[in-house]
């Protein structure tokens, strides 16, 4: 069984790839049959996937030996493609953690989409969203991965834009697949470079060929590839400065929202430059670059997530400040810290969204924070739940998130850059402030009369209790004293960190110290307001910060100025210069040919006049000149 | 006596399609063309009957005057306009064609003529099932072109009824 | 099921064919007319008045009469019916006080020359003037007798015309 | 009996061949005979069929029908026809003179060129084609021409109307025709008529292929231009189609050719689907050119008995009928055909 | 005069092809231009079925291909007439002089 | 897009399929129809105007010419117009005779349109049965009246004369005959799947259209409405009998032709009635007292019956004269025929025939 599960793992990605065919074509006009078959389709997925990731787990043989299955997709002089499956323990460890959160999703939006006339066509696309994610975790080389990559951007255009009906859903899902086609362009050209000069996409044959570059190329040249496949993962991961388009994501139904930003999309940027880290490893400036990119997109996202007001937004940039923790990890070069906090966001933060979801299903769609509160006595299990979320990814132990960002933050302090170190530890204490503060804003305080929450149906609260186990406890499998993951996922050598116990307790003490300001401005100040009087004193500070930086905006004036400006510019070329060629030539053209067309009457029978002279010309020729060819005309043989 | 026979008809049958197919190019009105155009087709049946080809002489008659002139009707009457009895007119390129077609025709029969040896008669027999034999043919050897020739015409028929639809602008109801 | 209203068709004419045949073979048998069938018209001349009710009656002014009035009665000379105009609506014999005018059961009207078509009933001559003056003389002296007789009886009888 | 026409004819021949001239005159001769004994035979039965038709229309109407010329009206007919033949011929202003007058004459052509081939009993066909059900096919697809010409001539509108109506429908239920007939031809793997009456000594062909027959039927019908596909002449339409213009003995012709016409595809039914020659119940007391007439007969009652109890249908009724209906049951018939004569010979029949 | 050889049938062939030819060049009405080339492809028929008889009698090639010639010149004819019909839709006219924008 | 050019036809005026002198100018594409006008006329003789120079009694004549094929209902119509000018009440003997020749009338009327609709179809027998039944009718009439056709058997006051004896076990025959030849008709014409296919559909009349254009009789019902003079407004003695109104659904060529099948069981069943109850009635007179010379008083009257083809309307002013000062006669066919354009719109020739044969015009009514 096991073994089958392995040797089939491409089953995984196929399964929910049938199930959108299955959908699309037959089933759509039964909604229940359509989710039945989805959620089957996806369920049968999760075992192979569970399967496959057991069989890898219990196998040392596995840890520097990936499974590797291909066929050739088309070949010719100088370009083989392939496609397959790589399935080594971080591909493993994915397709378990992506099918989980999918079919949690999914069976969560049994309940949240009921009624859409979308229902059908929803749970379709869902699927191949998380076909494409499978697909693309398991890919074996650069270009099947780009494949399945550009799906998974397709699929969240579909999904954000789901509710088409709404401009900002439509505007959002424009938003989104143009920012990430952008960053695509780069990743794709870096594509390009890989293959043109290692003649390869496949990642174990670049692995042999990445530590001897210098056979093939610069170091230059090198960097300018790493940059360019890190373009592609700062656009779907939404790093500084593509980040725009995350927040606006949440336009989607919440368990879209969900699927997003904790399983698919975003980490398949953190998942691409962690598969490529061979490639990263080896120039430091690019992993540098990467660093950087992380820290500050955490640092940056947090401080606009603090004062955010809608539910979903606040997610969404505590989301990107997630995400830029795991960039810091990949850049201070630690495979396992980034995709331990992977692994324990996608459960803590799938949990806030769909409880985030259930809260706003029970308010009829009300997202913003201030005119929630005391939730948690309507909504017991979605707000409890809520809380597990906010005490992992606060970093409080012995929750999930606590020994991740503990292992990011120690990653970060040994790698030596202390700055960045610091960064993430301010993000720290911010993530845990926003955090808590939107927890007390909306479940605790007093109850607004006007709200009339109701606790959702179990097909929703049940995803909600598994992902608040496993957000519990997820991260029990790394800590110090089990470090069951860091044997497993790393890259080069096995993962050694001691554990520094400085480190953990000031992330604790910032934790804390955010969790108890948050409480301090809004449960005990029932008013609160010295909130509000901070948010009046920083006022420019404050509406920098709701203004996201102004972000939007600066893209805007770009835009219009720059590009729309340079355009101009062009334009003027294109009249003058190129038109002037064109048109040039044409006027050649045209002049001779109003002398020559009066060889052309249009009409059949001049044309058939002619070639029947021809003809007759021909004929005499060959027949009365040239002995040999009479032979051809008259037939026959002499 | 049969030798006979069969020369008097070839001369009978050959003026008969001479005549006529002159009568299809001269005749000013375009209906009586056609039915010039049958009598040469009919002709032309009797030409295959003389050269031992019965089934394809049938085939003539059924698709040619049968089918084909028909349609040429059909064509004549929907594109029907003005006086029909001149409706068959010769142009502007006589002058050039008619000379031109001599000497092609004088070529054709010079070079036949001088090519009279060249060609490897055989005297064999004419098999005496014709219609069995060509259907051996047509579904063993050619069985490509035959299915060909049949999704070409499907093709065609296709085509046409697509060309000649008229547009309805405006419904019944 | 398509067809059965086919082949229903068939079995009424089959059944049909089969019928005995009634059609009268017209001029070989004659064809039993009604009492009341309005045919050719009859005239009683001895039971006419000539008062010309029917020439009134009639709704095409097809009767032509002609009188002749002799000793203050008048006589009938000709009755002329211009039966291609006639109506056949029976007018003129419901307006007959005397029921002099009838019907015949004769329809056979056509003739081959047009001077034929009308249907003279009556066509007399109009009495020579000698035998006018005779008759009238006559009924003078009838009327002279009459009036001595009158005369002789006292008046008694006043109301005899 | 069987062979009294047989006989007859071997006599002619020999008593030519006393004269000793040389054989193809001799042959010459003989067709000539023939050819004559069968037109007789036709232009006299369709004289005949007129009456008939006439006789069947009055029983079906409660009336008697023609009873006055002759012994029960049997002179009906000639005392028509010399009626026609005396009437002038009006040819429109405007007509085309030519084929005005060609057209009626032309109209007899085709079927008669057609009986040349059908075996009226045993040997007694005049010429027994190869090729005899195809060369049917392909001949009487040439009335369609004629009729056409005949509308086209008249300079009429109504006859234009009925030609093109003709044509369409003559056309249309030419190919269910081919179609239908297709299925006895797979059957019996020969176009020789006479081969295909002796392939239906054990079962006739009405049995074997009965919706062939009735797609035979139909599109023969149609093919008559009879009841209820009689839209070229429908008189209360278009007056009388093609040959409204036509009087005195063009219109004569044109009413004999329907009735030729009809009896060549009752012929050609009585051949191919009811065992032509062939005796039922083993009654080979009546010889088999009786046979054949009765055969005949039945069928051109059958036409006579439709034409007089149905309404016509409407022109794109008809050709709906035609192509959306009769030409895909023909085509599952040739297919059911198809599959069947392979199954029986898997089978060893 | 010695019986009617193939070199007969050749004749009658190209006569009947030059006749077909000469209407196709000089006639106006496109129909009757299409109905030319029927003629010239029943002249070509004529010379196949005549060269199949006299120099390969026991196969039916040259009628194979006649057969096919056939089958093609009807398909040719429906698709022809289905064009000058929908020309004729637009133009109101028949006569080739008048379809001459096949020019620039 | 061009459109091929329209071609025109002239049915008529000498055409089989026109129940009479109507012409017919077809504009065809093809040989669907772009637009009928009817040329109405050539049957035109003035009969409104003959009546102004008639006597009232000399009147019905004429009135027989109009709608020639129920002359019956013809005479009805004018003489309860008279009557109601003049007050008359007539004896109820009389009432019962008009009633039964009337629906006599009708049907023949109704067999006639049945008759020669089935002839525009094609089919010719159809046209020979119903013919046979009129044939018998007819007989009756000529017992009643002495005439076949023109009757001029209604008086103003009653009826020209008592039923004769020998027309009891005519109609008695008649009446046991009669619903198993409907049958017959059923199921050689109506039952034809030829006959459904060439009129169901074809030609549909909306209930608003024919309201209204003024459409009436079986035409008007037809198309689902349910209007019967004879229920809606009784006139003479029609509230004694028990009858339907057979009312079609679709409005379409065969739901008209279809109620005029119906209507002959109906007015079969209505002569059945009507005979019952005249038998059981004494013998009397079947004329009322009135003056040999008439003059109505001055005024004017209008009076309707359910014709066979619809609503036949007479008006009369008088002057106090002995003839009238005006007649005018409310035709039904005419107004129904207004409607064939609209109706003909879109079908093909062979349809226009069909259409026109189903609203069942007869031309000495058209044109008066």
């Amino acid at each position: 069984m096991i073994e089958f599960a392995m040797h089939h793992a491409w089953l995984v990605p196929l399964l929910p790839a049938v199930a959108f065919v299955i959908i699309v074509f037959l089933t759509r006009p039964w909604p229940r049959l359509s989710s039945a078959v989805s959620i089957a389709f996806m369920l049968a997925s999760f075992v192979t996937a569970a399967l496959a990731a057991y069989g890898v787990f219990t196998d040392p043989h596995f840890k520097h030996h990936p499974l590797i299955y291909t066929v050739r997709w088309f070949g010719m002089q100088g370009l083989n493609i392939d496609v397959g499956i790589y399935l080594d323990p971080s591909s493993a460890m994915m397709i378990f953690m992506v099918s989980l959160v999918a079919l949690l999703v999914q069976i969560y939006s049994t309940g949240y989409m009921k009624g859409d006339p979308g229902y059908s066509v929803f749970f379709s696309y869902l699927s191949l969203f998380a076909a494409s994610m499978l697909g693309m975790v398991l890919s074996s080389n650069l270009l099947q991965m780009f494949v399945f990559w550009e799906l998974v951007g397709l699929c969240s255009y579909l999904l954000i834009g789901f509710y088409s009906f709404k401009i900002s859903a439509r505007e959002a899902a424009k938003k989104a697949f143009i920012t990430t086609r952008v960053a695509d362009f780069g990743l794709l050209l870096g594509i390009l470079a890989v293959q043109i000069i290692f003649g390869t996409l496949n990642f174990d044959e670049l692995t042999q060929m990445a530590p001897n570059f210098e056979n093939y190329t610069t170091a230059g040249m090198m960097t300018l590839i790493a940059v360019l496949l890190f373009i592609g993962p700062v656009g779907k991961s939404g790093q500084f400065p593509l980040h725009v388009w995350l927040p606006d994501a949440m336009e989607g139904p919440t368990p879209v929202s969900a699927l997003i930003h904790a399983a698919t999309m975003v980490v398949a940027g953190v998942y691409l430059v962690g598969r490529n880290m061979f490639l990263f490893a080896e120039v430091e400036s690019a992993l540098y670059l990467v660093a950087v990119t992380g820290a500050f997109t955490a640092f940056f996202a947090a401080t606009i997530a603090v004062t955010q007001r809608e539910i979903k937004r606040i997610l969404a940039y505590s989301t990107v400040s997630q995400l830029g923790y795991m960039m810091l990890a990949l850049g201070v070069g630690s495979l396992t810290a980034s995709f331990f906090h992977l692994w324990t966001h996608a459960f803590f933060k799938a949990l806030m969204f769909l409880a985030a979801g259930s809260v706003l299903h029970a308010l009829h769609h009300k997202a913003d924070v201030w005119e929630m509160g005391g939730l948690i006595k309507k909504m017991p299990i979605t707000g409890w739940t809520f809380v597990i979320g906010g005490l992992a990814i606060a970093g409080i132990p012995p929750f999930a998130g606590f020994w991740s960002k503990d292992e990011i933050l120690l990653a970060a302090y040994q790698s030596g850059h202390y700055f960045l170190f610091l960064l993430a530890s301010i993000t720290a204490f911010l993530t845990a402030f926003y955090m808590w503060r939107m927890i007390f804003l909306a479940f605790f305080g007093e109850e607004k009369p006007e709200n009339h929450p109701h606790e959702s149906p179990a097909n929703m609260t049940v995803p909600l209790v598994v992902l608040a186990v496993l957000a519990a406890v997820g991260g029990l499998i790394g800590t110090p004293s089990t470090p069951l993951w860091q044997q497993w996922i790393y890259y080069g050598h096995p993962h050694h960190i001691e554990p520094n116990v400085i480190i953990m307790l000031s992330s604790i003490a910032l934790a804390a110290a955010g969790i108890g300001l948050a409480y301090l401005l809004y449960v005990r100040d029932k008013e609160k307001t010295n909130a509000k009087d901070l948010a009046r004193r920083f006022q420019p500070v404050y509406k920098l910060l709701y203004n996201k930086y102004y972000i939007d905006e600066m893209y805007q004036w770009f835009t219009r100025v720059v590009v729309d400006g340079s355009a101009r510019i062009t334009y003027l070329f294109d009249i003058y210069v190129v038109d002037g060629i064109v048109n040039g030539s044409a006027a050649i053209t045209k002049g001779l040919g109003s002398v020559m067309r009066y060889f052309q009457t249009g009409k059949v029978q001049t044309y058939a006049l002619v070639f029947y002279m021809a003809v007759l010309v021909i004929t005499v020729v060959l027949a009365f000149t040239d002995a040999s060819s009479s032979v051809l005309v008259m037939g026959g043989a002499e | 006596m049969a030798n006979a026979l069969g020369t008097v008809s070839f001369w009978i049958l050959s003026a008969v399609i001479i005549f006529s197919a002159l009568m299809v190019v001269i005749s000013r009105n375009i209906v009586h063309s056609i039915l010039w155009l049958v009598v040469t087709f009919l002709g032309t049946a009797g030409i295959y009957l003389m050269l031992d080809a019965l089934f394809l002489a049938a085939v003539q008659v059924l698709v040619y005057a049968g089918a084909v002139c028909i349609m040429v009707v059909f064509g004549v009457m929907l594109t029907r306009r003005g006086n029909i009895r001149h409706s068959n007119l010769f142009n502007s390129r006589l002058i050039i064609a008619a000379p031109l077609v001599g000497l092609i025709l004088s070529a054709a029969a010079y070079l036949t003529a001088a090519s009279t040896d060249n060609v490897p008669l055989s005297d064999g027999k004419v098999p005496a099932d014709t219609v069995g034999s060509i259907g051996q043919w047509l579904l063993s050897s050619y069985v490509i072109p035959f299915e060909t020739a049949a999704i070409l015409l499907l093709v065609a028929l296709i085509g046409a009824v697509f060309l000649a639809r008229e547009v309805k602008t405006d419904d019944r109801h | 099921m398509f067809g059965s209203g086919l082949l229903k068709g068939l079995a009424i004419t089959w059944k049909e064919m089969l019928t005995p045949k009634v059609t009268i073979q017209y001029p070989d048998e004659i064809y039993s007319l009604p009492d009341r069938f309005h045919g050719r018209f009859k005239l009683d001349k001895d039971a006419c008045i000539s008062c010309g009710m029917c020439v009134r009656a009639c709704p095409n002014n097809v009767i032509k009469m002609e009188t002749e009035t002799v000793a203050r009665k008048k006589r009938l000379l000709k009755y002329v019916m211009d039966i291609k105009y006639c109506l056949f609506c029976g007018f003129c014999v419901e307006s007959c006080p005397k029921n002099a005018l009838g019907y015949e059961k004769d329809f056979e009207l056509a003739q081959y020359k047009l001077d034929k078509v009308p249907l003279v009933l009556v066509d007399e001559e109009p009495l020579p003037p000698e035998e006018k003056e005779r008759l009238e003389a006559e009924a003078a002296q009838k009327i002279a007798a009459a009036k001595a007789k009158k005369e002789a009886s006292g008046g008694k009888d006043k109301g005899g015309e | 009996m069987e062979n009294i026409f047989v006989n007859i004819s071997g006599s002619i021949r020999e008593l030519i061949g006393v004269l000793g001239l040389p054989p193809l005159f001799n042959e010459a001769v003989m067709i000539t005979v023939k050819v004559t004994g069968i037109l007789l035979f036709i232009v006299l039965n369709a004289l005949w069929l007129v009456y008939m038709e006439r006789k069947v229309a009055g029983y079906i109407q409660c009336r008697y029908g023609p009873n006055r010329v002759g012994p029960k009206g049997l002179l009906q007919t000639a005392a028509d026809i010399s009626k026609l033949i005396s009437k002038e011929i009006i040819i429109p202003s405007g007509a085309d003179k030519i084929l005005f007058l060609l057209a009626p004459v032309l109209i007899f052509t085709p079927p008669l060129m057609v009986f040349m081939v059908v075996p009226f009993g045993q040997n007694m066909a005049a010429v027994d084609l190869n090729i005899g059900v195809f060369y049917f096919l392909a001949v009487a697809s040439l009335s369609t021409v004629i009729f056409w010409i005949a509308g086209w001539a008249s300079n009429n509108k109504y006859s234009l109307l009925g030609g093109m109506r003709v044509v369409a429908q003559m056309i249309s239920y030419e190919l269910p025709m081919v179609l239908a007939v297709l299925g006895v031809v797979m059957i019996t793997g020969t176009l020789n008529m006479s081969d295909i009456v002796r392939a239906q000594e054990n079962l006739w062909f009405i049995f074997a292929q009965p919706v062939a027959f009735l797609i035979y039927f139909i599109a023969g019908v149609a093919e008559c231009n009879r009841v209820p596909f009689d839209l070229t002449e429908g008189e209360s339409e278009i007056v009388a189609g093609p040959f409204t213009e036509y009087s005195g003995m063009g219109f004569a012709l044109f009413f004999l050719a329907e009735y030729t016409n009809v009896m060549l595809v009752s012929f050609m039914a009585a051949t191919l689907f009811l065992g032509g020659w062939l005796a039922p119940f083993g009654l080979t007391i009546i010889p088999g050119w009786a046979w054949m007439l009765i055969k005949v007969y039945i069928m051109i009652f059958l036409f006579m008995w439709l034409r007089w109890t149905y309404p016509r249908v409407r022109v794109d009724q008809l050709m709906g009928f035609g192509w959306k209906v009769l030409v895909p049951l023909s085509l599952a018939n040739i297919f059911i055909t198809g599959v069947a004569i392979k199954v029986l010979d898997k089978m060893g029949w | 005069m010695t019986g009617i050889s193939v070199i007969h049938y050749v004749l009658l062939s190209a006569a009947l092809f030059s006749v077909g030819l000469f209407g196709a060049l000089v006639k106006r009405n496109a129909i009757s231009v299409l109905i030319c080339i029927e003629l010239m492809l029943n002249a070509v028929n004529i010379n196949l079925v005549a060269f199949n008889r006299y120099v390969t009698p026991e196969t039916f090639v040259g009628q194979l291909f006649s057969i096919f010639v056939i089958t093609v010149a009807a398909a040719e004819v429906g698709v022809g007439l289905a064009i000058i019909i929908a020309i004729f839709r637009n133009r109101l006219s028949v006569n080739l002089d008048d379809f001459n924008w096949l020019k620039w | 897009m061009l459109r091929t050019e329209e071609f025109t036809l002239n049915m008529g005026p000498q055409h089989p399929a026109t129940h009479g002198v109507l012409r017919l100018i077809l504009h065809l594409d093809g040989e669907t129809i772009v637009k009928v006008e009817p040329v109405v006329g050539y049957l035109h003789r003035g009969i409104e105007k003959l009546a102004e120079a008639r006597t009232y009694t000399q009147v019905i004549p004429y009135t027989d010419r109009l709608d020639y094929l129920a002359a019956m209902l013809n005479n009805l119509g004018y003489v309860q117009a008279v009557e109601k000018l003049m007050g008359i009440e007539i004896p109820e003997r009389a009432e019962y005779i008009r009633i039964i020749v009337s629906e006599m009338s009708r049907i023949a009327s109704h067999c006639i349109a049945v008759g020669t609709y089935a002839l525009d179809l094609g089919g010719f027998t159809g046209f020979m049965y119903p013919f046979r039944e009129r044939e018998k009718l007819m007989d009756m009439f000529e017992m009643i009246s002495g005439s076949r056709m023109t009757h001029s058997y209604m008086r103003i006051g009653g009826v020209a004369a008592d039923l004769p004896e020998e027309f009891y076990p005519a109609i008695k025959k008649f009446l046991k005959e009669f619903p198993s030849c409907v049958d017959e008709y059923d199921g050689l014409i109506t039952g034809n799947e030829i006959f459904q296919a060439r009129t169901k559909g074809v030609g549909v009349l909306s209930q608003e259209k024919a309201v209204q254009y003024s459409i009436s009789g079986p035409t008007l019902r037809g198309s689902g409405v349910n209007y019967d003079l004879r229920k809606a407004r009784p006139y003479g003695i029609y509230d004694r009998f028990d009858f339907e109104v057979p009312v079609g659904e679709k409005g379409d060529c065969f739901d008209r032709y279809y109620c005029r099948i119906q209507e002959m069981r109906q007015s079969h069943r209505i002569i059945e009635q009507a005979l019952e109850q005249l038998e059981e009635l004494p013998g009397g007179p079947v004329m009322a007292k009135v003056p040999k010379v008439l003059k109505p008083p001055k005024g004017e009257v209008y009076h309707e019956i359910e014709g066979a083809k619809g609503i036949l309307g007479y008006y009369v002013v008088s002057d106090g004269t002995t003839k009238p000062y005006r007649v005018h006669i409310r035709r039904p066919s005419f107004i129904n025929l207004d409607l064939l354009d609209e109706m003909c719109r879109g079908w093909k020739i062979a349809d226009v025939v069909a259409i026109l044969g189903s609203i069942d015009i007869v031309l000495g009514e058209v044109d008066c």
